[in-house]
């Protein structure tokens, strides 16, 4: 399997070298009538600012838009995303975002509304905020949401100050989160934020949280714990009624992280499962493309007495109109400002209009059909293997370890994703869950073909063949990329940190 | 697939959920069936056309976010799919391209502020105002911060929010009613007991208004072994003497005006900076972009560095939760900062100052309207006081088309005849002229 | 200078491999209507059509979207054009296309415009289209502008009709349209459509047409002269005055072809040099993107009698309103269907707009600077010469000859060109005007930046040096880009040609 | 840059041209001045948004363009700026990309035609219908062309000017009433002399019917050293025989249903297809891809063909004088064509098939209307007569924000009472029972 693949490769300098502070491509509106208005004022700038004028031109490279255009498209040339082709992150669930969202979003009728105009001018917009907000209950089983939160990680948040207040309120002193040790990294981030004492449960050698460890940690103390379930491992946790059951019975509240609801959507309910708060990320399940890195939208949900705990404003119809709600007796107020990331919440309003719900399931459920077979199709490769009950059906994703593959030839996991670039395909995310050694944590979701999936294993196989082979080229890939395997030791030494350009012309003695 | 997986239906992979957990039927989602594009084009474009537009003029509404001009540029550039598909650059080799605009976002932010180190973005300023202040909660482990009584009073609410699990005092400094200023005796005097972690500032303020004289309270707050954390908008730093001139500690603010449409709010972009200093470092919340080599050597390329810090490795321990961030709105900055260059965002902000001021003096001249309400400096924003009721005005402004500005009955200022103008590059002459004429028609 | 530059190398298959033809990504729309209004019909379309009635699906492989984007999205990361480097093939005019064009014309109130809806309900198209028929008579001193043609070249067959119209109405028996060695290729055959004889006007050795033989070949047969000036050597033909005496004396007309305008747009004027008929193109001089080949759009315009030959409607403005006027006693009819291309020319529009008169003629400025700094940066560069009176400024091009290089090194033209591609840069039209032996003819217009011109004749000096040094990978060039170099002689092979995958097939001996 | 040209001033450089030439002033053009690109977009959205959208119910107007779906997909794609801002390829190594959807293009429109040679693109097809015929007379070297009466009177237009330089007798061939068929003893008259170049069928017609044997025609014109041209709508081919199976010649068509909006007339697409004939390969116009090989021959790639049949090699003897094409709407048409596949370009096919025959049985129900006028099959486009005059129907339906068919009181119909109805995928059953009930209210 010999591969020609090449990205493209630029040698594009840094737009401080290509530009200069003199040069702007961009084009002042009126600007001829700034000499006659400034005329008229009868003082400058600098002369109503005093001490606070800036007195020397910022030091921004400006390019002309020509010069603008080569360089960012060179640039998105060395980039990689699900348009490209398959980035199968575990925990991330890059699914494909069709490009009708793309195209919706791109009216006046969004771009130009500001969140202080009258409630009467926006009724439409407010109208899908509004249905979304009905399917997402439907989805969740849950009772209201608040739109407030930017992203997962904010939700979560949301939710653990939620828990907190809550408490509070009743005068309970329970400052004790339970998390599993497979939980993601934001998970015991978040309740820390919002001031809990995080308590790891350990998992099981089923692969689900340890339910003796669960009880024993239990205590008057504890105010909650944080789910994701099917868990980080891909696997469902199969005892949550149990779990339920003896969070509840000591007073406690739980929290869903549903950041990936891939697996499951229309087939199973957190809000049946028990769990008292939700959060969904919008730009994983509900295919919002993820933008690099961000923009998101979280979106929080609560049942029953949780609901007045939801940050605010939350949307509600009266009278046939839709307006913010923002009365707040018990609430934690706003987790931050305006009503939250509209953009990739109308997007997934469409993903869903789209779908409807049979489509919806039936998404859960390919998603969890590719996982599967992908398992299938990668079972008995030597060198990798698929810890915690390998018969155990997987869900949204799966955990392999390349400890063999480390063990017999030095190849480690992060080799084998190095190397995995050279094939032009994105590599899963590594080493988490952190209980797995060597781990390789992928997901496919519901967008990716047959013939993706079966050309990522054939790559996979073909990475231990030549590991095995003892082909130590593997530790020096990627190749085919831009540039070739980064050190990452040497970027992160004290010495060398340049986070800026200001500090990388400083550290090399540059003015 | 189902033969090689070894199961005859694509149920029998989720056997090992409870029975009773399965939903029977489908969930009721969307319009009862899957729809074709078209359908639902048609019924999205229907809906949203139920919104009312304010372009002619442009809306003269403020309150932390304006509407400014998005350059066609910027927009296609940030639709190169390759950007905005890709998920965080957790595989540097592949996503070079991506990591080194988000390393120029760092560099061009940091060159704005004149701060040395810069984040990959925060969601928004009032998070990024929480998180600062977090941040210097953890620096200095002490538990006072004092913030003007001035500020966006959607950040306040948010820092009360994020600070509801701590045990921390937060204290609003009273303000001159004439110029907006913080009352200097007031921040002294709640300085004193050496217990605050940080003092917070904005310039321009949340009404508009520029504090000229920042190094006072920056020297007061260091004195006392508190960090000064800076709030700005940053196309007034086209003008504006960047924070890093006089010793901001942290800097934050909001990045909507450099490339973002409206959007009804969101999605924004938080911006973070800090001094380069090892304690800062170590507390930054977020994630940051370095220069690295290649392991032969022979190349420079870029990172995520310092990731540590981070909660997917320090979990509970982590400087922040954040990790889907608003790095496509950084993009985005970017791609705006260098369209713009230094002298192109100068000419920008004097604009801006020039047509803001113009308004001013225009409204000024109607009787018994005072604009601006306050006596000091401004950009784009500030506060006019009318001799009626401000909504009657707002209201009838509203049957003419015009967006007015925002009403300040609520906090800060609780004056139900004062409203806050925002007055940007988009705002001709003539769309200035067409609203004095409204409003004096009104009044 | 070292390159590491890399094109993108996607080993990306036909979309015949990729996709098949049951596979679609299209959703039907209403599509659940369509079994209860078949049953309402009560036959199919296979019953109503009997015979002729397609028994098989079309071979036409689909694929699903998010096959489709990535298929698609690897093929244009192997394209190159304005937004990735300079392209600067002479005769072509490849400037950088602002953006804000490519986003006006993307609107309903363009796209969904039926050409045979009442003027009434386009009145604000119209009006653009007025204005800017007003602006390209002031920029070419004619009477009046056809929108109809869609390019260049059908601007030449329409302005070669209506001149064969002409003398038929005078009754004048003229069919020898004289056209200089030097024309771009579409004047002859143009004229050859229009059923004119083409003689052919020798270029003399100051570059210009050799008003001799011009004086020669001019007779009673003579219907008209088509020229292009500045010629495509980029050189003005400063006896333009003299050459429209003698050719208005003998009763024939000259014809201007006016594809570039670049060097003289806001100088001087085709009119006002005598021309009775010019062509423009809205897709080189005017902004609209090329499009990898096309759209582009032509107009034509005339003055004085010839205005009543052009092809029909016009647009007129009638009581403040705007109207076509199909009214046509004279006129050579229709060149197309409908009206024109009518995006090109409302980018044309915002194009001039945006410029106003001081910066289009900035522009032609800046673009002969362009092409005279260059010159002066390669002028002494071993083995590339200027042809014709070297000391004579150039306008928006130049052509130079790699003549002494063939002739020392072996290294030709084609291998200059093909070696300029190994360096990221797109190569000049070569072997073209065809009376340049080895002819590299370069344009860089008014939008490439000095840096990247001086790169430019950086890389042309380095490839000097590199042949002069007997450096023979010359030959085999390129190999940065998504393919090495391809054999033109195989392909054109009778036995090898394959225009269409199912030929292909065939000559494979494939079904 | 003068300095090193050796001038001093710019004007050096247009020395040569007449000084009686040289424009004393800037031309007058635009505003008076240059526009920033916000300034320009506020004045020609306001000038568009003047113009009217018939968007619900979608247009029923037709004769030759129909409102088709343009899936965001394809528009995202063509939007990809390599695309769209390269040149014709004439470097192709640089430029695979381009050639192979310019090779797919050509590839799939050959397998919908189940012709074997597609160029890369005429400028639509009134264009290609006149190419199609002078390629005939060189091909055949004859002088006389039957053409339908029936056929887009402005297609007829357009073969004529065309055909001005050159001594050519186009002669319309007589039509059945009932029908619309060719009639064929006109026809087996007119091919006696065996002298025609070529016969021009369309399939659909013009006024949407359908010729079900083409097979008598094609006989007919072979037997006759004739070629047979056929005019063709693509999405049709979803339903009807492809042209090649009844031994179609030469193909033309019209573009625009694969993926382009109407754009008020421009720019379209014009198909362009021949058997694999060296006689007829040697007369092609335009531009052709085909297959190659890397001159070491390890891989297969794309270049431009016969070249030499082409203007900047063979001039006045070339095919054509064609050289810019529409290469971007062949990319789209390939998009296009790749979304749908076979399967979904039949159910479209019979989508728009099925819609259309709704209206015209509602039609039929109403008094005294007669719809389809021609009792042929029919797809998308069909003539109704009304009792009445249709202008009047027209003006009333505008009223009512429906945009009706086309008038045919002018050719080839000069029937002031019918009209050309066009019925796509877009329009739902409630959009044609909203058309059917206006017309009711109207008559
Ligand atoms: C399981 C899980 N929880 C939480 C998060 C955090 O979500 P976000 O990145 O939107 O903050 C993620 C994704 O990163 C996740 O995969
Ligand atoms: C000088 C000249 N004339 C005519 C043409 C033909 O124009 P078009 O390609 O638009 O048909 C061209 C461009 O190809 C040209 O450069």
């Amino acid at each position: 399997m010999k591969t020609t693949w090449k990205q493209a490769r630029w040698n594009e300098p840094l737009v401080y070298i290509l530009g200069s502070k003199e040069t702007t491509g961009y084009t002042i509106p009126y600007y001829e009538e700034l000499a006659e208005l400034k005329k008229k004022l009868g003082y400058t700038p600098r002369e109503e600012l005093g001490a606070i004028y800036r007195d020397e031109l910022p030091e921004i490279p400006g390019l002309s838009e020509v010069e603008l255009v080569r360089h960012y498209t060179r640039l998105s040339q060395m980039s990689y995303g699900v348009d490209i082709g398959p980035v199968p992150l575990g925990s991330c669930t890059m699914k494909y975002n069709p490009k009708i969202s793309e195209e919706l979003v791109k009216t006046p009728y969004i771009q130009t509304l500001h969140p202080y105009q009258p409630e009467e001018s926006v009724q439409g917009l407010l109208e899908i905020l509004y249905e979304l907000e009905q399917w997402l209950l439907e989805l969740t089983g849950m009772d209201k949401c608040s739109f407030q939160t930017p992203a997962g990680a904010s939700g979560e948040l949301a939710g653990a100050l939620m828990i907190r207040k809550y408490f509070r309120d009743r005068g309970e002193e329970r400052d004790e989160m339970l998390i599993p040790d497979s939980a993601h990294g934001t998970n015991p981030a978040s309740a820390a934020m919002a001031g809990f004492t995080v308590v790891k449960i350990p998992t099981s050698e089923r692969g689900t949280i340890d339910i003796n460890a669960l009880k024993s940690a239990l205590s008057s103390k504890t105010a909650g714990i944080m789910l994701t379930n099917p868990n980080t491992l891909g696997i469902f946790e199969d005892e949550i009624l149990e779990v339920e059951k003896l969070v509840h019975e000591t007073g406690a509240l739980l929290y869903y992280d549903g950041a990936n609801l891939n697996g499951i959507m229309g087939i199973a309910r957190p809000g049946d499962m028990g769990f008292d708060i939700v959060h969904l990320n919008i730009h994983k399940t509900f295919s919002a493309p993820h933008g690099g890195g961000g923009p998101g939208a979280g979106v929080v949900c609560a049942r029953g007495e949780l609901v007045d705990y939801l940050p605010r404003p939350l949307l509600v119809k009266k009278d046939n109109k839709y307006v913010w709600d923002y009365s707040c007796s018990k609430c934690i107020g706003r987790i931050r400002a305006y009503y939250g990331n509209i953009v990739p919440l109308v997007k997934a309003y469409i993903y869903l209009a789209s779908l409807g719900g049979e489509l919806v399931r039936e998404a859960a459920i390919q998603s969890v059909i590719n996982t599967n077979y992908f398992i299938a199709l990668i079972r008995n490769i030597k060198g990798y293997e698929l810890p915690y009950d390998p018969d155990k059906p997987r869900k949204h994703e799966l955990v392999i370890s390349a400890k063999p593959l480390a063990r017999d030839t030095g190849i480690t996991a992060e080799d084998v994703a190095k190397t995995l670039l050279d094939y032009g395909l994105h590599a899963p995310t590594m080493y988490f869950p952190l209980i797995v050694e060597e781990a390789l944590m992928i997901e496919f979701t519901d967008t990716e073909t047959k013939k993706e999936i079966e050309f990522y294993a054939k790559v996979l196989e073909e990475i231990s063949k030549r590991a095995y082979s003892g082909d130590k080229s593997l530790k020096k890939t990627p190749t085919n990329t831009s540039i070739e395997r980064l050190d990452v030791v040497y970027g992160n030494h004290p010495r060398n940190v340049a986070p800026t350009y200001r500090v990388y012309k400083r550290l090399r003695g540059e003015k | 697939m189902l033969k090689k997986i070894g199961v005859s239906s694509p149920w029998d992979l989720f056997s090992d959920i409870p029975r009773e957990l399965i939903l029977e039927k489908p969930p009721r989602i969307g319009y009862g069936r899957s729809l074709s594009e078209y359908e639902v084009s048609r019924i999205v474009n229907s809906k949203l056309s139920q919104n009312r537009l304010f372009l002619d003029p442009p809306p003269f509404i403020g309150g932390g976010l304006c509407l400014h001009y998005v350059p066609a540029v910027v927009e296609h550039l940030v639709s190169r799919s390759e950007f905005y598909t890709a998920y965080t650059p957790y595989q540097p080799e592949i996503n070079q391209g991506l990591l080194q605009v988000l390393f120029e976002y760092q560099s061009l932010v940091a060159d704005l502020l004149e701060m040395d180190v810069v984040n990959a973005s925060m969601y928004d300023m009032s998070t990024a105002v929480a998180e600062a202040v977090l941040m210097a909660l953890r620096v200095t482990k002490r538990r006072q911060v004092l913030v003007p009584s001035t500020m966006h009073p959607e950040h306040y609410e948010v820092l009360k929010t994020w600070l509801l699990g701590h045990d921390i005092k937060l204290v609003k400094l009273g303000y001159d009613r004439e110029t907006g200023y913080i009352n200097r005796e007031d921040l002294d005097r709640k300085l004193a007991a050496n217990d605050t972690a940080a003092v917070y500032i904005e310039i321009p303020s949340y009404l508009g208004f520029i504090e000229t004289e920042p190094e006072y309270i920056a020297e007061q707050a260091h004195k006392h072994g508190s960090l000064l954390i800076v709030g700005i908008e940053p196309l007034s730093l086209g003008i504006i003497k960047p924070p890093g001139r006089y010793n901001a500690d942290i800097v934050v603010g909001e990045g909507q005006p450099l490339g973002l449409g409206l959007n009804y709010g969101g999605p924004l972009l938080g911006l973070f900076a800090t001094k380069m200093d090892r304690k800062l470092l170590r507390q930054l919340p977020g994630r940051l972009i370095g220069v690295t080599k290649t392991i032969d050597s022979e190349r420079e390329g870029y990172i995520m560095i310092l990731q540590t810090r981070e909660q997917h490795i320090k979990r509970e321990k982590a400087t922040s939760n954040i990790t889907t961030n608003e790095a496509l709105m950084a993009i985005t900055a970017t791609i705006y900062l260098s369209l713009l260059g230094g002298k192109g965002l100068r000419e920008l902000a004097e604009s801006i100052w020039i047509r803001s001021h113009y308004l001013a003096n225009r409204l000024s001249e109607l009787p018994k309207v005072r604009a601006p309400l306050f006596s000091s400096p401004f950009f784009k924003e500030f506060v006019v006081e009318f001799p009626i009721e401000y909504k009657y005005v707002f209201e009838k402004l509203l049957e003419k088309d015009i967006l007015g500005g925002l009403g300040l009955e609520g906090p800060p200022l609780y004056n139900s005849r004062a409203c806050l103008f925002c007055v940007t590059e988009l705002h001709s002459r003539k769309d200035i002229d067409r609203l004095v004429e409204a409003i004096g028609e009104i009044l």
